[in-house]
């Protein structure tokens, strides 16, 4: 656990950088900063490791005050990502993830296994461990980073804009990849973003810092939505508020039962019919017609996106995107297991209001 | 020039070419030695705390100027004949490349690598040690190499105070009007230079890591 | 400092020559190092020959290249353009790398955006390439000037060499004083010019503190 | 030539009428040239100066060029520069010589009585050791002791050779040392040398109570100071300014002088030139 | 108009960058080139203003192939924005932008003169003018490299990335800002990103990349969404493609009356009442209560997005956003006008299918 009591930050030249800053980040949980840049993230987030020190106010992790304690002595109990990876050109990857582990007085060999093991819990073929970070792409720097940062399994990791470097695609994995981690690990993670929608999508919990420092909220993301708490907040948090907040509902969805029909074959198609293959995987749609056709692929209208029974965003945009209207519910296999309609999704989200389920 | 340097005369004894060289070598190595001890801690520190930057480029700046030969004068003057005035006028002059190598090298490190270093935990001292150094290691031979070089061609002034050195042949050669002889001194200094160079190089690709390689050399990307 | 004051007409002419054998070396040596430090910075062929050829250049001993000087380029032994020559070989010898290493360092983007906008390659490095590399240059200047000031005493062993007149004469009569007021003539020399380089560099470069 | 990229100063060549005074990069040789260029100048005849031109080999060029018109000279040594293979010594012989062997465009005038003749020198310690006079009573050590002096010692005729010739005197070990210079004393005085070329006139030996050691088989010939002088230059007036001083000038004047620039204020050749000349009411 | 005919560029070290492509980029359009990174969109965008050459293949700008023309002299016709600006830092601001005008050989003053207008048309205080590219901000930046690009005013506008650099709240000023000055100037312009949602908001058409250089689809943004090409596209495109179809659609959407209370007043709440200010502007929602009540600050539920006419896109989040399912529908100065509801978003979504209006 991490706690900010009224914590501030003024530099030399006057900025303020953090106002009195009072947060508690819960033990095992993924908490985000966010905000626009310059509002004081990644002061708060160095001052967890006294990489610099507040001038006013208390830091405690897990109830210590952290001015008490020497500061590299501090550090390698805390793991810390820095943007861009910062990994150290002069040593290869695997020396490089060791780093903490060698610092904390392990033998070699030992912290080169532990290395070796953390490449494969980040996903990256032990092999690279004999390549230098030049010869890494952006991503895979990233996850050594990340490695390097995890080798002392230390109980709290800092992250700060750890992903801004690479492309969305790469992004995209490395957010679902820090995921999958963390339910394994469990670690008490701060991750500083001025990205809005990774936010929202790792943290458990979020606090949006307006410039000059101060923290304008801090709530669980679906709350960030559907309760902002000033102007602030909500054009930060930007348009789509009322869509994404279904990204947090899991309220259940009524599936309908729906017209199907294999490729070839010879049918009457009334209304619309989801043409599927021999694994019951959607194929496109088909409208109606009048009389009996063979069903050809060239007759289908593509579409339209899936719904896996995530939540009701999934399946509203499921309906939304379907040419029938009718969104394509599918199982784990891939396989039709029937239709759902965004009606249906509106009254799921109109019950789990009623049922205090959407923050206010 | 050719006649003078082939004939086997000038190969053997206590004052032919070989022992030329060696002594030659043996002030430039030992000059090296001597500054670098100076020269690398002191830029280093600069550039590790950051302060005293201008300083450090002026008082180098001012240091080049010194005129090699009137430091050997007037060290000659004060302390009389032998080595020793030798090695003051030629430290004096291999102190600033080091230096302000060493001090661009430090402060060019990549901010972020320095930053992750004490995220890490490391202490100042292992944040010098562990990362400042090794990465600024390219910069530092950079400084080094220009040293080696300007020390090799100027431990020819040696012999303006009797002692030895390739400058013996440049001194006499020129005060016998032999310039076969004084040309020979040059291009063996200028050869003994590229050798010295060369020698460092190789020692600069067996300490210098391989990721610090201009991208393409590095191995495979 | 006595010798000086007490000698002071005498003094100002040394330094009047010293400076003018080493100023003109300095303007020579980097006008030719332009082109060549662009070449160098262009082919990576031109750097493989220029930039060891410099190395060598720079380790012959001065005394050497400045006896053998007039004997190449047939000028009377007083002259002072064997002193002149051999300065400037090392200017360009040290300046190549500078200039070289300086225009490498233009960012891409720049140049990619100046030639995007229809700059034509003689126009595009003169308003462009050139002033962006001035910094790098007219650091390796300073190094450059220092380093003329403080060799052109060598030229003292053919009558020519400003403060190293004083070095010979003060050595000769042991006259520790003399040597000290050359001593200080070049130090000081050096320090205002290197501090009037600084001046011009940023004069010529008020981009370069522009921001933070 | 001119050089276009010297600017103005001591470069341009000098107008015809003006004598360029040189002088070898030695105190007595300055302090010489200063005299003649002080007396031609009070005579009214334009003078500039161009001193400190490093040893003969060059400044010999230098008169052979045109770059400088008139400098201080001894007889020993210029003819041995101008004829290698000269083996007069005494003082008339050579000075005949010498006129036989100067090229056209060059004349020697008037020699003075002044001579500053090489010599081998040693300390007081090392000529009390082995009871040294003259280098005769040398040639029993030299193979024991180490020699002292400019590079060019070793090869000339009034050298190393000369020594070995005359006097079968070899030296364990020749190190190059200066020109007559403070190296060459310094390396007496710590033991480094134990003997040394250093010239008569030089006040070091007086002030180091140094021992010079007598020439019997005479190796070292004559050096008698006198100007050197670009014919074309040489006017009656010149000619007669210059020989009056050659008159007044012997080898007392020049240690006086000698010492007097050794002094603790170290003046100015100029300074000493200047107060010598209103002395000797030239 | 720029063509591509059957273009291609292999790089000496064999790599195929570009393969085969034929695209035509109608004129006084912005037409987004989009792919991942290392697809190829930058070459293809160079071989516009003969940065590079093709290896084969024809360009034709405004019908004359580009290989014709002399490189200067057709860039200077050609505006290129950099990526993260590629100013000139050596260069004040204004002259930065006169550079065009200069080459091209206008005089002094007039260039100058022509700088500090784009100034202002690219939303720039004309007072920064005097500054180096080091004292602006990144944003301020990508301002003024618009402006130089536009300051020859030609015809056809390149652009690299040229707001990747910023954060994201900055970057969608940059966007409206090109969208309002296209408005007005009517440029041919090509406009390279990797951010999906960029190129869809952007462009009038966009071309999707893949990697090795194909073009994967060219189409306008709404048939991307509706009809991705195939998976590759499909997945690129993204999650939420039903729901950002909405975007495209401007069909009315019925507003109904709703019940309206002004702060302090007292009344009774028989349902979900919104409260406005005295202008009429909306303050939050009263839920319904038994009995009469005044109105308090304190009783508001903070209310969800406003919708102001634009797309159905806004209208469904409003909805979707507001705490009673109402979405607040307001006029330009703000005031309510009245409400609209999800299940009438759906039915016009269905309408604008039927009728034909969402691409297949
Ligand atoms: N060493 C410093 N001295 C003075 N001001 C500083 C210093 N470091 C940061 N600041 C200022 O403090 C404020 C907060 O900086 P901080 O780096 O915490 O912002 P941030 O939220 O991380 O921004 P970004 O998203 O750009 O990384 C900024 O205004 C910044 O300019
Ligand atoms: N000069 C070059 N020589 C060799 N290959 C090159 C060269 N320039 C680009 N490439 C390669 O061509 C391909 C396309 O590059 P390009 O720069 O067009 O990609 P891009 O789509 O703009 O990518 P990004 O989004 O990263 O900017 C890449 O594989 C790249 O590595
Ligand atoms: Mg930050
Ligand atoms: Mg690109």
């Amino acid at each position: 656990m991490i706690e900010f009591r009224a914590v501030t930050k003024r530099f030399e030249d006057g900025t303020i950088a953090v106002d009195e800053l009072d947060l508690t980040v819960e033990a095992g949980t993924i908490t985000v900063f966010v905000g626009p840049s310059g509002c004081g993230k990644t002061t708060s987030l160095r001052m967890v490791n006294r990489m610099i020190d507040p001038t006013s106010g208390t830091i405690l992790v897990d109830g210590r005050d952290v001015l008490t304690v020497d500061p590299p002595t501090l550090r390698r109990g805390i793991g810390y990502v820095i943007q861009q990876a910062g990994l150290f050109p002069h040593r290869t990857v695997l020396d490089n993830v060791a780093t903490v582990p060698l610092l904390s007085g392990w033998d070699k060999r030992r912290a080169r296994t532990r290395a070796a093991e953390l490449l494969e819990i980040v996903g990256l073929d032990p092999a690279f461990g004999k390549r230098y970070p030049a010869q890494l792409s952006g991503g895979q720097q990233q996850r050594v980073g990340v490695a390097r940062a995890l080798a002392a399994d230390p109980p709290v990791l800092l992250m700060d804009e750890p992903f801004s470097a690479v492309d969305p695609v790469v992004r995209e994995d490395l957010q679902n990849e820090l995921l999958r981690l963390q339910a394994e690990l469990d670690k008490t993670i701060v991750f500083v973003t001025h990205d809005i929608d990774e936010a929202l999508k790792l943290g458990e919990r979020v606090a949006v810092f307006r410039k000059g420092g101060h923290l304008a909220q801090y709530a669980k993301p679906q709350e960030l939505l559907s309760a902002p708490a000033n102007d602030f907040v909500a054009s930060f948090v930007g348009r789509d508020r009322g869509y994404r907040t279904l990204t947090f509902l899991h309220a259940d969805v009524p599936v309908h039962p729906v017209a199907t029909a294999k490729l070839g074959e010879r049918i009457t198609v009334a209304d619309w019919t989801l043409v599927v293959d021999e694994q019951n995987r959607p194929k496109g749609w088909l409208s109606g017609v009048d009389g009996e056709v063979e069903v050809g692929e060239d007759d289908l209208v593509s579409g339209g996106s899936l719904y896996d029974g995530s939540s009701l965003r999934g399946a509203l945009d499921a309906a939304l995107s379907s040419p029938s209207a009718l969104g394509v519910v599918v199982d784990d296999a891939g396989a039709v297991t029937g239709v759902v309609k965004a009606d249906d999704v509106i009254q799921a989200l109109a019950k789990a209001r009623a049922a205090g389920e959407v923050p206010k | 020039m050719g006649a003078w340097l082939f004939d086997p005369a000038h190969w053997s004894g206590p004052t032919g070419i070989p022992v030329r060289l060696l002594e030659h070598l043996g002030y430039t190595l030992l000059t090296l030695l001597i500054a670098a001890v100076i020269a690398i801690p002191l830029g280093a520190f600069v550039g590790h705390t950051g302060r005293g930057g201008f300083a450090i480029v002026g008082l180098s700046n001012a240091l080049r100027a010194l005129p090699t030969t009137a430091v050997l004068i007037l060290v000659v003057l004060w302390a009389g004949l032998g080595d020793f005035p030798v090695y003051v006028a030629l430290v004096l002059l291999a102190v600033p490349p080091i230096m302000a190598g060493t001090y661009a090298g430090v402060r060019a490190v990549d901010p972020m690598a320095v930053d992750a270093a004490r995220g890490v935990g490391m202490r100042e001292s292992g944040v010098l040690l562990n990362v400042e150094i090794p990465n600024a290691l390219p910069l530092i031979y950079g400084g080094f190499r220009g040293a080696a070089l300007q020390v090799v061609a100027t431990a020819t002034i040696a012999a303006y105070t009797g002692a030895g050195g390739l400058g013996r042949f440049v001194f006499d050669g020129l005060a016998l009007q032999e310039f076969g002889q004084m040309l020979a001194g040059a291009v063996l200094v200028a050869l003994l230079a590229v050798l010295v160079d060369l020698g460092f190089a190789g020692l600069q690709r067996l300490t210098v890591s391989p990721g610090l390689r201009p991208a393409g050399t590095g191995g495979k990307r | 400092m006595t010798w000086i004051l007490e000698n002071w007409e005498r003094f100002w002419e040394v330094t009047a020559v010293h400076l003018r054998l080493s100023i003109v070396p300095v303007l020579a040596g980097f006008a030719l190092s332009i082109p060549l430090g662009w070449f160098a910075s262009r082919s990576a062929k031109a750097r493989a020959v220029l930039f060891p050829l410099a190395n060598v250049l720079f380790t012959i001993p001065s005394i050497a290249l400045i006896v053998i000087t007039p004997i190449l380029i047939g000028v009377k032994i007083l002259d002072e353009i064997n002193v002149i020559v051999p300065l400037v070989i090392y200017t360009v010898a040290l300046m190549v790398r500078s200039v070289s290493d300086a225009l490498a360092a233009v960012p891409g983007n720049v140049i990619a955006a100046a030639n995007a906008m229809g700059y034509r390659p003689l126009r595009r490095f003169l308003t462009v390439d050139f002033p962006l590399a001035l910094p790098v240059t007219i650091a390796g200047l300073r190094v450059a000037t220092v380093s003329n000031i403080s060799m052109v005493s060598v030229g003292a062993l053919v009558g020519l060499g400003g403060y190293g007149q004083l070095f010979t004469e003060g050595y000769q009569t042991d006259h520790t004083e003399k040597v000290l007021a050359g001593l200080i003539g070049t130090v000081v020399l050096a320090v205002l010019a290197d501090g009037l380089l600084l001046l011009i560099g940023r004069l010529l470069t008020p981009w370069a503190r522009a921001g933070r | 030539g001119g050089d276009p990229l010297a600017g103005s100063g001591n470069n341009e060549p000098a107008p015809t009428d003006t004598i360029v005074v040189g002088s070898a990069n030695f105190p007595e040789s300055r302090l010489l040239a200063e005299i003649y260029a002080e007396a031609l100048s009070a005579k009214g005849v334009k003078v500039s100066k161009k001193l400190n031109i490093g040893n003969r080999e060059l400044y010999y060029k230098g008169v052979q060029d045109g770059s400088i018109d008139l400098i201080p000279e001894y007889t020993g040594v210029l003819l041995k520069h101008i004829n290698k293979d000269a083996t007069e010594v005494g003082s008339d012989e050579v000075y005949a010589a010498l006129k036989k062997a100067l090229p056209q465009n060059l004349v020697v005038l008037d020699k003075s009585a002044a001579e500053d003749k090489d010599a081998v020198v040693v300390t007081k310690q090392i000529a009390a050791q082995y009871s040294l006079k003259s280098l005769d009573d040398l040639v029993p050590y030299c193979k024991d002791l180490a020699f002292g002096g400019p590079p060019e010692f070793q090869n000339r005729p009034d050298g190393l050779s000369g020594l070995k010739a005359k006097y079968n005197c070899e030296f364990k070990e020749f190190k190059s040392l200066d020109v007559g210079g403070p190296v060459t004393v310094a390396g007496l005085k710590d033991n480094t040398v134990q003997a040394a070329n250093l010239f008569t006139t030089d006040y070091a030996i007086k002030a180091n109570e140094f021992v010079v050691l007598e020439d019997p088989k005479n190796v070292f010939a004559a050096q008698n100071v006198l100007p050197l002088i670009n014919e074309k230059k040489a006017s009656q007036q010149v000619r007669d300014t210059l020989n009056a001083i050659s008159r007044k000038i012997d080898t007392k004047t020049l240690l006086d002088l000698n010492q007097k620039l050794a002094g603790p204020d170290k003046p100015e050749p100029e300074k000493v030139a200047k107060e010598w000349l209103a002395g000797a009411g030239i």
